[in-house]
Formats: C-alpha cells, structure tokens, sequence
C-alpha cells in the first residue's frame, strides 16, 4: 500500500507534502554558476558556464544566446550500476530541461553566445528532472545570467484515488501517474508539462493544480537559498525580527 | 555566413509576424480552421514481412511503421512482461533538413513520446506476453519510418504505431526443451484500448492543432495529449522553448479529448470490427 | 526444386521472365525528385536532394558536383529485424549503387554543389540493389539533373544448370549464382557488375546477355514511368492509336 | 584553398592526358606490358602467434593476413556450419592519405570482396567445421593488415588472405559437457580449391592488370575477376566511377582466368604441395 | 585567429617565466612549501545507493568516487578472481576546458593510473571474491565523477577510489541452482593494504608536489608514485612531454613514501579502525 | 619457475640479458620515415609522417610541431584475437609513448606542422611499448626529424628475489614486477617510467639502473642500424678493419 490507513505515504509525508529540500548555491569553484540540491534523495549538482563563446562559430545565432544543457547521470546514482554513456531518456531529459529553462532567460542580451548547463546527477531518486531543473535555475542566477524569474518545478501523480505531491521513486514505479511540472511563478506559465500514467480529466485538474502549489513552495527555497549566498546572516537576520 | 545569417533571421521574424496577423484574424495559411487536421489516410499491411504495418498520411507527412514480432530476456524488473520496442527515423528522404545519422534529440523525443502513449496506456497488455516468465518473453519492435515530413510528426507517427499494432498478428510462439518454436499459428495481439495523441501548437495567443511544417517553423511552443478509449488522459509532453498558460492547457485538454475520440474511430474502423 | 518439370521457377516464373515492376515518380512531397519502385516484393522508395550546398564546404568540387548516395533498410524489411544502424553491407551497396549512376550524370553541369540520392528499403526481397538502381535514376531524371540516358538494372543467376533472369529472394539463397548488372541502354555500356556464386565462361556470357537483356525490358518502363508523371493520360490516349 | 584546389586539378588532368598518351603508345610508366604484374613475394608463417599469416609483396604494396581460429556461435541461416569473419585495416602506415579511424568505405568494399572470393569459391568447406551443428562451430577470423599501399591493395590483400588460410593450422577442438577444450593437436584446414583475383583498371580505351597508385589515380573504371581452381568464376566487382563496355569485360574475363591460374600455382605451391 | 593564438602563447611564457622565478626563490604562487599538499577533506558514505562512496576534496579539486557491486563472468585469464572495472569522467561542471563525451586520452590515462594502484598492490583480495571459479564472480564497478578540477586529479580520484573502496560494504551472494540470490546480509571487502599514489611536477629545477592547474600549466613533467602500507613502490607512471633526470626520481620517491605514510593514516583513520 | 637453479630464465636468458633485437630502417616505401624492429618475439612496424600540414587546421600550433602517436595492435598480434577498434590500453600507451619521444624532438623548428608516429604492433610479446618506442625514435631519425637524441627504452622487473633486464610475455603475467624506461642516452635523462608491481625502494633503485643499462644497449643497436642503412657496406668495412 503506498498510503496507509492515517493517510501517510511510505516515506511517512503526507499527500500534500514536500520531501524535503536544500538547495546550496556555488559549490563548484571553476563554474560561472552552480548549485547543489538534496530532493528527497537526489543529490544533483548543476555547473552553468557562460555566456560565453561558441565552439564550432556556425552554430553562433547573431541576435540570441544559444541555451545549451546536458543532464547525466553518474554510474553509481541508480539502484543498478548506469553505464556512462548517455542513454536516450537522457537526451530527451536533457531536451525539457533546456526547454523548461528557456522562456525564463533573456538570450538576447548575449547574442553568439552560448551558455552551458550542466546538470550531473549524483544520486537519483524520484523527479530528478524537477530537482535539476530547480538547481539549474538558481545556478543560471549565481551565474548572473538576466532572468526575467526562476523556474520551478515539481511533479504532482496518482496514487490510486488520491492526487499527492511530488512522488518519490518507488511511488513512481509502483504508482498510477506521474507529472512533473515546471512553473514561472510571476507570469504564471507552464514551461514544462509531461505525463507518465492515466489520469481522468479532473484528476488532471487537480494534479495540475496540486504540482503548480508544490512550484510555488519550491520557489520559496530557490529564493532563500540565493539570498543566503548573496547576503549571508543579514537575511536571516532580518527574518527573525 | 553572417551576413547571410541574419537576413535569414529576419524573413523569420517577418514570416512569423505575418502569420500572426493571420491568426489573430482567425486564419491559417491553408485555409483550415485552428481545430481542424489535415486529411488523414491510414493503410494497412503493405509490409508483408513485418507483423503489421501502417503507413499514414497526414496531409504531406508521411510515415510507416513495422512490427516485427521476435522472443527474447525480459527487461530488467519486468520480468513477467513482454518487451516492447520502440524506434523512429527520420529518413533524409523527408525533407532537405535531416543528415543520416544516428536519431537526433528530436527523433529520439519522438519515438519515446510516441512510446509513452502505447505503454502508460497499456494498449497492448503485455503480461499476457511472457511465455516463460522471467526467461523468454515476446519482443515487439516497432519500428518507424518517416518518409516526408510536413509538420506533426508527433501524431502521425503515434496513428502509424498504433494502427500496426492494433491490426497486427503474434506468431504463436512454444516453448519445449528451452527452445522457442515458432508453431506457424498467428493470434491476434491483447489490445485493451486505442490511445491517441492530439497535439496542438501556441503562436503568439493563437492554439492550433496538427500544425505544417511552416506553422511550426513559427510556433512559440507545443503540447501533445494523449487520451486512451474511455477519454482519460494517459501521456503529455509539453515540447520547444516557449510556455502555455494554465488556461490554454486546460483548454487544450479539453480539445483533445474530443478530437482524440473522432480519430480514435478512425483507427477502431481498420481493425474490420469499428 | 527451384525449376520444376515445366520450367517454371518458385514463384510461378519462366527462366526469362522479370517480376512485376511498378514504377511511381514523384512520391516524396519535399523532395526535388523521388520515385517507389515495387520490384517483385521489393518496395523501395527513393528521395533526390539537389544540386544544393554542400556542408562542409571543403568537400566541395571546383569542377564538378559531388555524388552521394545512401542505401538503407528499415528495420521492419526484412525476415528477422534489421539493425537500424548501417551495415557493412549497406555501406558497400551505397558505394555501388553511387558508382553505378555517375556515369549517366553529367556532373559537370553543376560545380561545387552536391546531389544526395536517398535509397529506402522498405521491404527487401532479392535483388534490392538493382531496384533501388532503377528508381534512382528515375528520380534523378525526376529532379531534372541534367543525365545522358536513364541507368537500368537487372540481375541474372544461376540455378543448376538454367540461367535465369532476374533472380530473387529465394533463388538467391538457395541458388547457385547471382550477377547484378547496370546498364546503360543507348551507350550499350555496362556500370554495375557483380558476381556472387560459380560461373564457367560460357555461363557467364550467357548470364550477361540474359541480365543486359532484363535491363533494356526495364528502360522500357523507366521511361513509361516518367512520361506518366511528365505527360499523363495525354500518353495513354496516344498509345492506345 | 579554393585557387589550390583548382592547381590541383589542373596538375590531375595534366598527369592524366599524360598517361593516357603514353598508353596509347602501348606504354606504361613502370615500363610493363599492360598485362603483366608486379614482382609478387609471398611469405608465410611469420606470425607464430596466429594460426595462419602470410605476408604478400606486390610491388611496393605491401598486405599481412592473420588467421585467428576460435569458436563460437554459428551465424544465424548457417547453423551447421563454420563461421568466416573478414576485415582489412589501411594502416595509417600505408600511405600520407590514411587517416586513422573505423574503415570506410573503400577498407569496407575490400575486404568484402576479398571475403567473396573466399566464400563463394567455397575454398574453405565450412561444413566440415561445425562442432555442435547449430551450437558451436570454429570461427575463423581473417584480419588484413595494409601496410604500405601503391594499387591494387584488393589482389595483394586477396593473394594474403588466400595464403595464410591455405597455409593455416586449424587447432583440433573437443566439447565435453558445454565445454570446448583444445586438444593441443593441429589439423590442415579443409580446403577445396584456390581462389584467385585479378584486377584490371580501365584508364581511356586501355585496360591493364595490376595498377600502381599512380594508375589508379587516372583510372576511369575497375574491374575484379575472382576464378577458382577450374576457371569458373566465383566472384566479380566492378567499381569506380566510369563504365565498361560489355567487350571489354569479356576480354578482361578471359585474361583473369589465364593471368589467374598463373598466380594460383604460385599460391599452391606455398603449401609444399604444389 | 592566429593573432590570438599568438598573444596566448606570449601570455603563457611570461606566466611560465614568472613561476619559475618565484620557484626559484622558493615560492609557491600560493605559499605553500613544494612538499605540502593543499588541504585534503575526505567524507565518505554520502550516495546511500551505492555500496561504497566517498567525496575528496583537495583544495578546489573535488571528486566523487562510487562503488557498485554485482555479480557476473570473470575476466578472461583470471577466471577465479573477482572482476574490478573502474572508470573516470571528467565532468563538463569540471572546468571551462571540458567537453561532454567520452572520455579522452587524459581521463583514460588518469582512471588507468588509479585502478594500475589499486590492483598491483593487491589492495583488495580478488581471490576471495569468486563465487563459482570460472563462472560467477564479484564484479565490483568504482566509478569517479570529477565534479571540479584545480590540478592534481590523479592523486585526488586516488584518494576517493581508496576511500571508497576501504569502506564499502559487499552483499554477501549465494548461488543456487545457477542463480544468485542477494542473501541481504553485507560484509567487508577483503582488503589487505591501502595504496597512496603522490604526484610530483617539475617546473624548471623544482619539483612540487600536489600541483595546481596553475602549476600544471606551467609542467614540463609529471610523476605520480603509488606505494602500499610497508612503504614498497606498487605503481609509477611519468607523465607530460618532459624528462626527469635519474636524481629527481630517486628523490621524488623518497618524499612520496614519506608523504603516502601520512595521507595513508588519514585515510585509514576512515574505517573507524585507525 | 620463471629462474631455474642455474640462473636461466624461461627463454634461456640470464637475468641481465637482452632478448635477440634486430632493427630495419625503411621498410615502409611511402612513409617519411620507417623501421622495423624484431624485439624477442614482438614484430613492430614504426612509419613517420611529417612534418606536414595539420588538418584541420585550428589544432596548428604557431610555436611548435604538433606530435601526434597512435599505437595499435593487429587483430592477429595477440594470443586470443583482439577487437581492431582501439582499447583503452592502446589509447594510454600513444599517450606515454608520444610523451617519451617528445623531449627528444626539437618541435619548435616546424612551426604550424604536424608529425604523425604510427606504431603498429603486428606481433605482441611482452614490451612492446619499449620495442615501439626503440622503433619509432630510429623512424624519426629515418625521417630526417630534427632531433637532440635518440631515446632508446627498456624494461627491468622482479622475478621473485631477483631483478632481471627485458621482461618478457611469460615474466609480465606470472612475474612480479615490470618497469618500462625510455632514456635519453646523452643527456641522461629519463623519458618513460612506468611501474606494475611491487618493489622495495632498494629493488627500485636496483631496477632503475638495471632499465637504463638496457637502455644503453638497446642505443647501440639504434646507431647500428642507421648507419646501416645510411652507410651501408662501408660502415661494415670499417668496423672490420
């Protein structure tokens, strides 16, 4: 059973709940910008290089910056061993991820430019593209690459009758639908949507609704975790006053 | 090259502008309403050797998919199922863009979306395709060819799939002395349900369905739904660099749905029992 | 037995006579010449790109065009799944097939640029190379590439002591010799030349002859093929005078 | 580069109407008949480590053949019998053009056409080298090593190929439960004729045996003719890009069979039979 | 872009000609003594998904090393040995300087080099770690992400790989019936000595140990000496396209058993049993 | 036992004692340079190219020559036959090969040139990086490359108790140690020094000047046989006097 007779999952959260989440932001010293986020399991950390020159010159787009992102994942992140070559849900990872960045970055500001995101995978658990793309975001911004807002993403599924939050790995494998969602939380716009597993059209609803809820409270964090590189104890400071 | 690269870019933008003018007049350049598809033909069976085929039409898109039914291991923590599958190329022969070469970060979308939709449908029930569970099941390749390409890619090749699938045979397969024999009988594969993508473009604050090329050359971004028999929602996949809205999301589900239904008994009808 | 009491072959065939061939022009909308041949159970269809840039430029030829030509199963063609990644196998049809046309082309006509012929197999039965021979170069002549005469194939072979024409599938497995030749008709010049299988000198002349012979039958309807598309029913009425 | 380019063609087709002259007056820059072949040098048994090798001098061409005798599963089609695996490798060594990589196509076309002869001669008779039909058969590896090239790498790599597999020592294999084990006795592989291939290239109306470097670059059109013991042909390929006309490739067939048996009392006569 | 390439290679030359001055008072660009190394941080147990990990920082260099334990085949000549297959990636996050793709000739050398440590010094008893002899061994993956890279990636993906290793934990396996079940039970790895590798660089007449990429930079040779617990020499490897005379490798080995004594007790201080 | 009572080794050799070495210079017709070295049961083939241009052209380096080193075996060179795709060990041993001739090459006086060395293994005993390395530095020199010295490269190793000259196939797998060294005679300088197994720092030093005395003989035997080639009969004429 992955919900109990009290309601609780079997990681112990409730439907509505969160894993648990935290973000660090410049972790890897040669990086333009970086970050390092604990979902739940995952252990994902993000280098950003760039804006910088492109490598072979034709592929430069004279009136925008190319959005260039790898996601991979480490031979030992998985329950088997992963063998180190990229695998095809890597490359389609790779691709919704960029495309879920994207509207969120100002590429015209940097024309025949290219920025590089790179997101590595350490440990894999559940919605590890929610994790790295919300370590993406806020490495795109210590990077101090011009951001209209931070993308934030988190999935919502379905447990036999009920709509929860953010599924974890087994609920994944053993559930009825996943869907991660990735959201711009001042322009309230969608940027990534994907849907593995059957859901009725209100169920749809209030999964769509429930992941966009989970995005705002991971947008929460993003922000705090960057305001804490960048002012340190002052914000905190300040909190508690 | 620059100089050449920009004048590129702005035909772009004039074209795209264009185009949205149109739309926001209710147009498209074709003529067809923003819910309407293009003729859709769907032909069975013209691959002898494989174990089903379709080729689909889809306006000027073009595409064929085989099934070739083999025995082989399970995957890895299915071990009680048949394997399925699945790949796509886009061939050079469809259109003066593609490089041969192994299958691009599109390609590679495309046959898993595709992919996605038969599997989280569970159109084929794939536990009745294990015949000797956890050692030798049924492998089922369908493989996807696309010969023209005129925009859509997704759809068409998700018909052409499923259309193979549905009206193919299985060899009956035994199992004797750890041998497979091939008992020359055929059945008909376990279908449980028909899924079906719809996909519709954003330009601008214009939401089309079953875009051409040249309306996705301008799109802003893209979101293919697929729906299985009873009408739920079963695979989506929000594609290309621009966001939707929550409303144009719903409303797209909405669309898809019912438009989903209308091919679906287009499909239902190949099978001689629509 | 491949030839039974009444000299008639597997598939219900005389020793001399070609399989069905049908031969459709135009078939691939964004293509600049195209062509579906059915040629016995082989079903082949054939795209042209050019004269067009060539990428790299280097490959470039001052004084001529570059030929390319890909020769390609799909999977589902043949008995067991095919590999979708090319074959040594396909990798040397591709360069035969390419020789086989150049000397119809005037190549000349179009420095620096590049033509890409397409081969497609989409179902395989024997004699796939000479088929896909014959929609090329109908396609070629569709995309209007400036060419001294039309190039048609045709394989003879060998079961027991018969020469036969054009042999397929089966014959080719279990018979004893196939000769694909290529031609061209009114040069009387032979471009493609093969031999799988043991031939004494006199059965060797005699299998040349046969296969020039299937070669010119084709030419007959490469051309019927094309005036077809170029001229339609106007044609049909004139032959039926 | 584009002006080099153009000196270059131009030094080409000087170099070529050179040749062309000097062959219309019955000669060839190395002064041989145009039906006469380089000195040929064949050497066997110097790679102790593989089951067979030869090395075959054919002018400054220089090939190395090595058989490796395994075993394995049986190719699928050909359950009972031994399985015969070619390749040839243009060592980077061989000439300032090779770049070193996977083959291309010209690496490809040769050792297939080698592997042709081979097969299609039925030189080796693979049913006398399955273990366990259907299970376990010898695999017999035939690897070419090009290391220096001056034309017609196909004869020289064919002569090698033939030589070493002539030449070679099949190691006697037992299978006891599953298990293969090597006896640690050798055995004559079995052989029933000897293929031979010649080589002509078309260069204007001449058509000349054996081609160096220099003459291929001139060449209009190739021509490989594969016989066996008895004179039959076993094997053809025409390549590059220019055409024969149909009484040209008669005479080069009668050549190649006269030529051919020549060269294959030669070849017999390495293995102290002859 | 020759202009460029140019003034980069002056740049270089006064960087170079700078260190070397300061080298050759003494100093170190970051004032540490050309025998210390930066600071070495070592966590170990942080991929809950792996059987062993463990994270080296050495000043900005970071590296994550992981080991996975299956079973399978035993390698080819060691039949009754357990199978140990290691691996390095160099991440793209790494550097400005690294591409994503296979691994290229430096990150070959350099997992090489690490596992060329591990296995010469019998650092882990693969004689205890067959389960069938000649059919099911232990077969244990240690994977490195090089996560940042500040110089010294041999000696820090050493230290990670080591670390990892001494603390993994094996799942104890039982065959039965052919299959092998995972009895849920772990067990420590059979380890009998701790392999330290010290990397030294030349720049001029001085030799540093534990290089920066500054330092490397400005390299002209490279020397990574790996002894095991009693202080003998198990692997060496001279690196980069300079000599070292006879005197500065008799003296690098010197300091590096001295060095590798002191970096082995941080290390095994570890395993809670130091 | 890899030392019998009397101090022979497995191949009969005493324990300072080189295995037969014979080095032809020229073999191959078109390289720049070449050699053939039989070294015990290694057969290698060494062919130089350049200096001469770089493509493409980017890698050029405007200072210097690019050295560039591929080190391959044949398929039929080993005991089991090896896959001709390169191996991981083929890659690290270009690697220290190109490494170990470098110091030897005075690269700065072809400046935006390339030199390729390619090593071909046609048959493998045990040092074959040695007996390419001897090789290659004679090529070089046949080439007619500017060079400072030629580097001459031999192994030492432990059997048991004893350290012994040029390990062989036999000593590499059963013995106890193998340390390759390549050597620059004049300049006294080492070049290549690698190590697989175990060795006490008085073996080490043991080792070490045991390799370079090989190193030493093995130079002589390079000298020889270029002036062999260059000198011919003369050279013998005088020795003889």
């Amino acid at each position: 059973m992955l919900i109990d007779e009290n309601g609780k999952r079997s990681d112990n959260r409730g439907i509505d709940d969160l894993r648990q989440i935290k973000i660090t932001v410049g972790v890897v010293k040669n990086a333009d910008g970086s970050a390092f986020i604990e979902f739940g399991k995952n252990k994902i950390i993000v280098a950003v290089y760039g804006p910088r020159e492109v490598h072979p010159k034709h592929m430069a787009l004279p009136d925008r910056c190319v959005l260039r992102c790898r996601y991979h994942m480490s031979p030992f992140s998985t329950d088997t061993r992963k063998n180190p070559a990229p695998s095809r849900r890597e490359v389609e990872i790779s691709k919704v991820i960029r495309e879920s960045l994207e509207p969120s970055l100002i590429l015209s500001d940097y024309p025949r430019a290219v920025i590089d995101v790179f997101v590595e995978v350490l440990q894999a658990d559940g919605g590890s593209r929610c994790a790295g793309i919300n370590a993406a975001s806020v490495a795109l911004a210590d990077a101090g690459i011009n951001m209209r807002d931070l993308v934030s993403a988190c999935a919502a599924g379905r447990l036999g009758d009920n709509i929860v939050l953010d599924i974890n790995d087994q609920e994944d494998k053993e559930g009825d639908a996943d869907m991660p969602v990735a959201y711009l939380s001042n322009a309230d716009q969608i940027t990534l949507l994907q849907l593995d597993g059957r859901l009725s059209p209100t169920q749809f609803s209030e999964c769509l609704n429930k992941a966009i809820h989970g995005c705002k409270l991971v947008y929460e964090i993003q922000k705090e975790a960057l305001m804490k590189k960048y002012f340190g104890d002052e914000v905190e400071l300040k909190e508690e006053v | 090259m620059s100089s050449s690269k920009r004048s590129t870019i702005i035909v772009e933008q004039l074209r795209k502008q264009q185009m949205i003018e149109a739309l926001s007049r209710g147009k498209r350049l074709d003529g067809r309403n923003f819910e309407s598809y293009r003729d859709l033909e769907i032909e069975i069976g013209i691959i002898d050797k494989a174990n089903g085929s379709a080729k689909v039409k889809l306006g000027n898109t073009e595409v064929l998919a085989g099934v070739k039914v083999e025995t082989g291991e399970p995957f890895e923590g299915l071990e009680n199922k048949g394997a399925l599958i699945m790949s796509a190329e886009v061939l050079p022969t469809a259109s003066s863009h593609v490089e041969p070469g192994p299958p691009d970060e599109e390609a590679i979308e495309l046959s898993r979306v595709v992919d996605r939709g038969v599997r989280e449908s569970k159109m084929l029930d794939l536990d009745k395709l294990a015949l000797i569970p956890g050692k030798i099941v049924y492998t089922i390749f369908v493989d996807c060819s696309i010969i023209n390409s005129d925009g859509n890619l997704l759809d068409a090749t998700s018909y052409a799939v499923v259309a193979a699938l549905l009206t193919c045979k299985l060899p009956i397969f035994v199992v004797e002395n750890d041998r497979v024999i091939d008992t020359g009988s055929i059945m008909p594969p376990p279908i449980t349900t028909i899924p079906v993508s719809v996909t519709a473009v954003r330009i601008g604050d214009s939401v089309l369905l079953d875009p051409t090329m040249e309306e996705e050359a301008c799109m802003d971004a893209r979101i293919t739904i697929t729906t299985q028999s009873e009408g739920d929602l079963v695979a989506l996949q929000k594609g290309y660099t621009g966001p939707f809205s929550v409303n144009q999301i719903l409303r797209s589900v909405e669309i898809a749905r019912n438009k989903g239904e209308e091919i679906r008994s287009r499909i239902k009808g190949l099978n001689g029992t629509g």
